[in-house]
């Protein structure tokens, strides 16, 4: 589905990727953990095409898509949910949702409206919220929302920066539920950077824990979950905390 | 290279630029005509104003379209006054406190508007103070202005020729560059920035935007005011058309493309647009025999258009960050985490 | 005032109501397409009127005359957006501001080299009498002005509220997000100058038989289109088209029944004192930022 | 005279056998209809004398600034000319206020300035350097009111532009209307750039006036002719010289018809009797010129033409010695027959002009007709 | 623990944009010297709440006082001078300015150089500035963020952003520090830092009160809960009677309680 070879990237003069490489399988939950800093988010900008890799490649079922713009991929079935939701602020909960749905409107213009109804059944809240300007939400309302948009492209493979990111937790658990159900009905494969990590490792079927550029461990969910460096930096079971926030970036 | 402490990488002392560009201005006249001297006061006086404006656009965030009718507001004070008999350097003071009185009148309602409606509004604004100058003929003059304004004098020295102004302008122009420096790099200086990029994060660290803003607004305008009374003595003649939107545009087109995000941006850019537009009557028709004054008018845009293009932050920054880059090659080579430090020359 | 006579200042407020907000529409396609503020937009009704004017001054057919000077306008909008526009896409939007005067100077410079310095006059698209309504004459010229300006208030207003009217708005809302969603911001870019420049030149041509075509009319045209524009709220094209109808109608009214010397302060001392009390824009709907 | 600096007399560094004249003129910006017949005709001049031999031996230089109608930018430009060209004199100043603001600079240089621009106080009070051509705003007025008188008309509405130019005629309409009995009885301005002069022209009808003057240039004098036809006003309508220009005919067409005027008789030269002194010289600039440049004559080329052939004379008489030339311009201009007048300077006088300088015209057909008074 | 004595009261508090009630008759108070969270479901109204303790947004209804002192009808700078500074839900963050002068932006209630001092550099200026800046750089030593002090702080990733806003509030020395979601974007082990650190501000004097969806957190670190839902009190009490609510677990924490 995606292949991603010795990704190295650049973010103004800081080298944020350092040869990455990863693959995901059709179907699958793939998830990408690392401290602040480590290029998660750069990695996900890279593959969608926001930022150019400076080495590197990058495959698309099947097909090289390096340096493809974001806009050109989302119709080839590649969505990204963005760091810091990025939804259309002044536009209503609606037309956000509609938009999302940009490259495929002009086609399957009946589909919308069931799609978008599907969308705001997982998130109750937005349908309440429909007619209201996006940027005047909640925080947690504009993460719905931005999943939301993603989800109305219809893709085949969906890269969420974070999807959990100020969701409470009973909505936590139902979008994750909802990830593994599309993953069943319609093959949805995800890529997918988790804080979350609990949430993340829960639905993911792979993963990788990125630092500093690199990818330091890969492997299975079972594989990381007892990985004793995952355990004692992300899954936070150890027993005192120095005093100091901040984690080992930088 | 000198070592530095922390805080002077931040704030790097202004006197050494000071001194230099001083020292340099000031064996000019030794050196060159009367003529250089002209052109250098007209930058000296644009950079006054170009300074004003871009503590307000680049540090406040702000936006002034309008700021020719401040130029204007100490000019035609400054002569209206001196004719009457008044001493020169008090209606310079007169002229900077009723610049500052009106635009402490305006700012309340102005400064609450944003981006475009503020350009408008100060658009607007300056508009307005032109006008002024052309319609109250009894006090201004009319379109045709005023002339014969007496110069300025200290005792029995008179500033009548022009290297004269010229230092003086210089002083003051040093003065006013040194001063909005040591703003720009002070508690007053960061509070602005802050502003600029968000005012929700600036009030809820005890930042009251809005006042900083109008002082920031006041603060540029007295400056404008200041050059505009300069400018008065030194021609000895002031016409409305002088003080025109195009003016304020064109204070506007020095501000940005000397880079606003840098004190001595001002007067770099006031000097770069002066210096080119002067240089163009020159070398145009020196190298095209058949052109008209058309074709600088041409050059001049294209070249504006290609700096912007190449240096996007303007001038100064753009330069100092070439520098950076390739004293960063040399220095270290390859990957490394930290940038540039954010102070700017 | 006799009732003729206020009848008269309205159709005159009219008039150059309605080319103010020819040229105010194309500043709000532009900016709510790009973000950009083209400040060279009223150089593009200059083009158009020369173009136009010296083709007629030479035997081209009127209509003929009229489309080159829109065509040429369009060709001048896709050149500079293709040349200027689209390098300085990722610099701040000051400096393209700025950049915009920049070419703005350009082409004024231009024209004068083409045209020279002396107005160029253009034939009125309906040569007959004026019109002669309540004892107030109405020049044809200006119903075409008018009735121009009403078909893009409706055409805006209709454009605005589809779905790629939503579209062409996100992208200026968040160039990033849009891109995500498969909306191609730098194509719209290149639409909006083409569109925008041609509304402009169409503007230069229908305005050139009433004020005549000079290569520096693009200047005071820009400025009183901007102000009409921001007082629509810039990303609001209908609004624009009553934005420069309510700077017209002032002008005319305040020239004509308080003091032409002081017209355009008056003027801009109403416009501010609206904007005080509707800081943003008289048609604007409150941004949704929060924090 | 500068800062210790180097100071080279002015006129020192030129070769002897050139005299260099400066021009400081509008060639671009608003005043461009004035500036660039004033620059061609200049240049055409100056070719012209250098083509028979130069003066007394000489040959003259030419240097031309634009100051794209920008007072500021002129000043700059005539330090230029006075610090690096070193001229023998200056030519220009197309508008009043630019004009106005060149006269410090000139005075201090100590170098004759030739003034292009009408404004009276450019020559009065009587400043040693600065000599003026056009007609100024007296003659003109007068020249209207007169012709106002003669046809028993005493109630005028009044409509100049916002610059110096109206400014200027509004002034001086203001202070010698009632020296021929007419009255005011409406005041109204426009800027330079309007579009749309009917609110004005409204205004003014309201007030009943049995003529209408308009005080202002083209593009803005002919829309208000426009708007004045369209408004089926029917008294009189009276223009100044700011609209004796060929680009005033086209842009008003049949609007302009019976609009009376006092101008350079230039634009009538070929209707002028016989008798007229400026006849043959008149008909001869124009001619040139229209010949070499393919556009009209106009008044203002005419004022660069007596100056630079004043300018001229001097220098073929004493050489390029800015003092001299001063002194010979001032003491030995006689019954100069050039277009725009015949010219009698003196120590008093430094205009030199009678209203015999001003023709009135009406437009008749879509012509200059030479009214005969 | 200190004596219980109420730092902030906040009395019928109601607030509605057009239409959405965001909040309704809200009432609870805040003890000094305590860490307190504000927990609820999305669009509850929390991040309403901090608007409106800070004056981003005006009260329709209510009164919040902070030590007996009304500060509801205060701008916002001067609500930050009363002694409360926030952290933003969508950081705010001065992203052009650098890392160490963000902070110092903080400093600006303990710092007093005006315009006059600045502008002529009077001893002030200098003074206010060292001062500043040694106290930011103290700050971002402990945030483990010195070695990016120089640079701009918009290139920082998201999670290290979120705590150079909290050295930015803390910088002003406030009684009240206001914390919106600061664990976003953290992952287990650097929330478990900053809930450590979190500890050790409390021990300086300063009171917390902060918004939080990581519900392992919030009850290790909060003395206090306050639960909102739809713009409602929901309850208030210490951690552990909160996790049993049943009211809570089926507005905000679902089945799968942690
Ligand atoms: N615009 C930018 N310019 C320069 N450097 C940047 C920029 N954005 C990010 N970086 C740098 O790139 C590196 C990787 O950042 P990235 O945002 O990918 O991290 P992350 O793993 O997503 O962190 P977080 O968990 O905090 O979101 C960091 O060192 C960061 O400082
Ligand atoms: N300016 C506004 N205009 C309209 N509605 C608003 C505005 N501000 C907030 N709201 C609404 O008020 C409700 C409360 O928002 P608030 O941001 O306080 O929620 P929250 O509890 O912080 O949620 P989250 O956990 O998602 O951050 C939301 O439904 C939001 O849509
Ligand atoms: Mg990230
Ligand atoms: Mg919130």
């Amino acid at each position: 589905m995606l292949r991603v070879e010795n990704l190295h990237t650049f973010r103004g003069r800081i080298h944020a990727l350092k040869g990455v490489g990863i693959h995901l399988n059709p179907g699958e939950i793939f998830a990408v953990v690392g401290p602040n800093g480590a290029g998660k988010s750069t990695l996900l900008g890279t593959i969608a095409g926001l930022y150019r890799p400076s080495q590197g490649r990058v495959w698309f079922e099947g097909a090289e898509v390096t340096g493809t713009a974001p806009e050109e991929l989302v119709r080839r079935g590649l969505a990204l949910v963005p760091e810091r939701r990025q939804v259309f602020q002044g536009l209503s909960v609606r037309d956000n949702l509609l938009l999302g749905a940009y490259h495929r409107y002009r086609k399957q213009r009946e589909s919308l409206e069931k799609d978008m109804d599907d969308i705001l059944t997982l998130f109750p809240r937005l349908r309440q919220r429909v007619g209201q300007a996006a940027g005047s939400l909640s925080g947690g309302e504009q993460q719905m929302l931005a999943v939301g948009r993603a989800l109305m492209a219809r893709p085949k493979l969906l890269i969420l920066d974070e999807p959990s990111l100020g969701l409470a937790p009973k909505m936590i658990a139902e979008l994750f539920e909802a990830f593994v159900d599309m993953r069943k009905s319609r093959g949805l494969t995800i890529l997918l950077v988790e804080q979350n990590i609990r949430a993340a490792l829960g639905i993911a079927d792979r993963g990788v824990v990125l630092e500093r550029g690199w990818v330091k461990v890969e492997g299975s969910v079972s594989e990381l979950k007892t990985h004793p460096q995952v355990e004692v930096a992300y899954l936070g079971r150890y027993a005192e905390a120095s005093a100091s926030p901040g984690g080992p970036a930088g | 290279m000198i070592r530095r402490g922390p805080l002077a990488q931040l704030y790097p002392p202004s006197w050494p630029a000071i001194v230099t560009v001083g020292i340099v201005l000031a064996v000019i006249p030794f050196a060159f005509g009367p003529y250089v001297l002209s052109v250098l006061i007209a930058v000296g006086l644009s950079s006054i104003v170009a300074v004003g404006l871009s503590l307000f656009i680049g540090y406040a965030g702000q936006i002034s379209l309008g700021h020719a009718g401040f130029y204007g507001i100490g000019a035609y004070t400054s002569a209206i006054l001196a004719l009457r008999g008044v001493d020169g350097w008090a209606t310079i003071l007169i002229g900077m406190a009723i610049t500052g009185g009106v635009a402490w009148l305006v700012s309340r309602p102005t400064l609450r508007l944003e981006g475009h409606y503020l350009a408008m509004a100060t658009l607007g604004l300056g508009m307005i103070l032109n006008i002024i100058m052309i319609q109250w003929t009894s006090v201004t003059g009319g379109p045709s202005g005023l002339t014969g304004i007496p110069p300025l004098t200290v005792g029995s020295f008179v500033f009548d020729a022009d290297w004269k102004l010229y230092y003086l302008i210089w002083v003051m122009a040093l003065l006013v560059i040194w001063g909005f420096r040591n703003l720009v790099h002070s508690r007053v200086g960061r509070a602005l920035k802050a502003l600029a990029e968000s005012e929700a994060a600036a009030s809820s660290l005890g930042v009251p935007t809005a006042r900083f803003k109008e002082m920031a607004f006041i603060l540029s305008a007295m400056a404008a005011s200041l050059a505009g009374s300069l400018y008065a003595f030194y021609l000895s003649f002031v016409s409305p058309s002088t003080f025109d939107a195009i003016a304020s545009i064109e204070f506007l087109i020095m501000a940005i493309a000397g880079g606003v995000r840098s004190v001595w941006g001002a007067p770099v850019g006031a000097a770069v647009v002066t210096i080119l537009s002067q240089a163009m009557k020159s070398v145009v028709p020196a190298l095209f025999p058949s052109a008209g004054g058309e074709y600088s008018i041409l050059v001049f845009g294209v070249l504006l258009v290609v700096i912007l293009l190449f240096l996007p932050q303007g001038i100064v920054p753009g330069l100092a960050r070439g520098v950076l880059t390739i004293r960063h090659r040399w220095t270290r080579p390859g990957d490394s985490g930290s940038a540039a430090p954010g102070g700017e020359g | 005032m006799s009732g003729a006579s206020l009848l008269q200042l309205f159709f005159s407020g009219l008039t150059i109501g309605s080319i103010y907000a020819l040229i105010a529409v194309g500043f709000v396609v532009t900016f709510s397409v790009t973000g950009i503020l083209n400040l060279a937009q009223g150089e593009f009704a200059a083009v158009g009127a020369l173009t136009a004017a010296s083709l007629h001054m030479h035997g081209a057919a009127l209509w003929v005359s009229v489309l080159a000077g829109t065509a040429a306008a369009v060709l001048l909008g896709i050149v500079m957006e293709r040349a200027v526009i689209r390098p300085a896409r990722r610099i701040d939007l000051l400096s393209v501001v700025i950049i915009t005067i920049g070419v703005d100077i350009v082409i004024r410079g231009a024209a004068l080299m083409i045209w020279g310095a002396d107005p160029l006059t253009l034939a009125p698209f309906t040569d007959r009498p004026p019109l002669h309504l309540g004892g107030a004459t109405l020049d044809w010229q200006t119903v075409w002005t008018v009735a121009i300006s009403g078909v893009f208030f409706v055409a805006l207003i209709w454009f605005f509220r589809t779905y790629q009217g939503k579209a062409v708005r996100a992208a200026v809302m968040n160039h990033t997000a849009a891109r995500l969603v498969g909306i191609r911001p730098s194509r719209l870019s290149f639409y909006a100058f083409a569109v925008s420049a041609g509304l402009g030149g169409l503007a230069g041509t229908i305005v050139a038989p009433i004020t005549g075509a000079t290569y520096d009319m693009g200047l005071m045209l820009g400025l009183k289109a901007f102000v009409a524009a921001v007082i629509g709220g810039l990303n609001n094209a209908p609004a624009a088209v009553l934005g420069g109808l309510l700077v017209g109608l002032l002008e005319a009214f305040t020239a004509g029944l308080i003091s032409s010397d002081y017209r355009d302060a008056i003027t801009f001392i109403v416009l501010l004192l609206m904007l005080f009390v509707r800081p943003s824009g008289l048609f604007g709907r409150t941004a949704g930022k929060r924090v | 005279n500068s800062g210790g600096g180097q100071g080279t007399s002015p006129g020192g560094g030129a070769p002897s056998d050139t005299v260099k004249i400066g021009a400081e003129l509008s060639v671009t910006g608003p005043a461009s209809s004035l500036g660039r017949p004033e620059r061609d005709t200049l240049q055409m001049v100056v070719d012209e004398i250098n083509a028979s031999g130069g003066v007394g031996g000489k040959k003259l230089q030419l240097i031309t600034y634009d100051d794209e109608s920008n007072p500021t930018k002129a000043v700059l430009n005539l330090k230029k000319i006075l610090d690096q060209d070193h001229v023998s004199a200056v030519i220009g100043g197309t508008t009043s206020a630019i004009s106005l603001g060149l006269i410090p600079t000139i005075e201090q240089a100590k170098v004759p300035f030739f003034s292009l621009a009408a404004d009276q106080r450019i020559a009065t009070p009587v400043k040693p350097w600065v000599f003026k051509l056009p007609q100024g705003d007296n003659l003109v007025v007068e020249r209207i009111l007169a012709y106002l008188k003669s046809q028993n008309i005493t109630k005028v509405g009044w409509l100049s532009s916002s610059d110096d130019f109206g400014q200027g005629g509004k002034n001086t309409f203001e202070a010698l209307a009632p020296k021929y009995g007419i009255q005011g009885v409406a005041f109204e301005s426009y800027v330079p750039t309007d579009k749309d002069m009917i609110p004005q022209l409204t205004r003014i009808k309201n007030a009943s006036p049995q003529a209408v003057i308009i005080y202002g240039i083209p593009p803005g004098a002919s829309i208000a002719t426009k708007n004045f036809a369209q408004l089926g006003f029917k008294v009189p309508l009276i223009h100044s010289h700011g609209i004796a220009n060929q680009d005033f005919l086209t842009q008003t067409g049949s609007a302009s018809n019976g609009v009376v005027f006092p101008a350079s008789k230039l634009l009538v030269a070929n209707q002028l009797p016989d008798t007229d002194k400026q006849k043959t010289v008149l008909l001869k600039y124009k001619d040139d010129f229209e010949k070499k440049f393919g556009y009209p004559a106009n008044a203002f080329g005419g004022h660069a033409w007596d100056a630079i052939q004043i300018v001229a004379k001097a220098a073929g008489a004493v050489g390029g010695d800015p003092q001299k030339i001063r002194d010979y311009v001032e003491n030995n201009t006689k019954d100069f027959v050039g277009c725009t007048g015949v010219f009698t300077f003196n120590p008093a006088d430094h205009n030199g002009l009678t209203k015999e300088a001003l023709a009135l015209i009406k437009v008749v057909d879509g012509k200059w007709t030479l009214l005969q008074e | 623990m200190r004596m219980a004595e109420p730092l902030l009261e906040i009395r019928n508090l109601s607030k509605r944009f057009e239409g959405v009630v965001a909040l309704e008759d809200i009432g609870f108070t805040v003890q000094k010297g305590h860490i307190s969270a504000v927990i609820g479901p999305n669009g509850a109204g929390k991040t309403t709440l901090f608007n409106l303790l800070t004056g981003m947004v005006k009260p329709d209804q209510g009164k919040i006082l902070l030590e007996g002192r009304r500060i509801d009808r205060l701008p916002a700078h001067a609500i930050a001078r009363a002694g409360i500074t926030r952290t933003f839900q969508n950081i705010e963050i001065f992203q052009n300015m650098t890392v160490v002068e963000n902070v110092m932006v903080g400093r600006h209630l303990r710092t007093t150089s005006g315009w006059l001092t600045s502008f002529f550099s009077l001893p002030g200026r200098l003074r206010d500035n060292r001062q500043a800046f040694h106290r930011a750089m103290e700050l971002l030593e402990t945030f483990e963020l010195a070695d990016r002090a120089f640079q701009p702080a918009g290139i920082l990733p998201y999670g290290l952003q979120r705590m150079v806003e909290i050295a930015r509030a803390l910088a002003a020395e406030p009684k009240l520090l206001l914390l919106d979601e600061p664990m976003a974007g953290l992952n287990a082990g650097e929330s478990r830092k900053l809930a450590a650190f979190m500890q050790e501000i409390r021990h300086t004097g300063v009171t917390i009160l902060f918004i939080e969806h990581d519900m392992e957190m919030v009850m290790e670190t909060a003395d206090d809960i306050v639960v909102l839902d739809q713009g409602k009190m929901l309850a208030q009490g210490p951690p552990a009677a909160m996790q049993r609510d049943p009211r809570v677990i089926a507005a905000y924490l679902g089945e799968e309680v942690i």
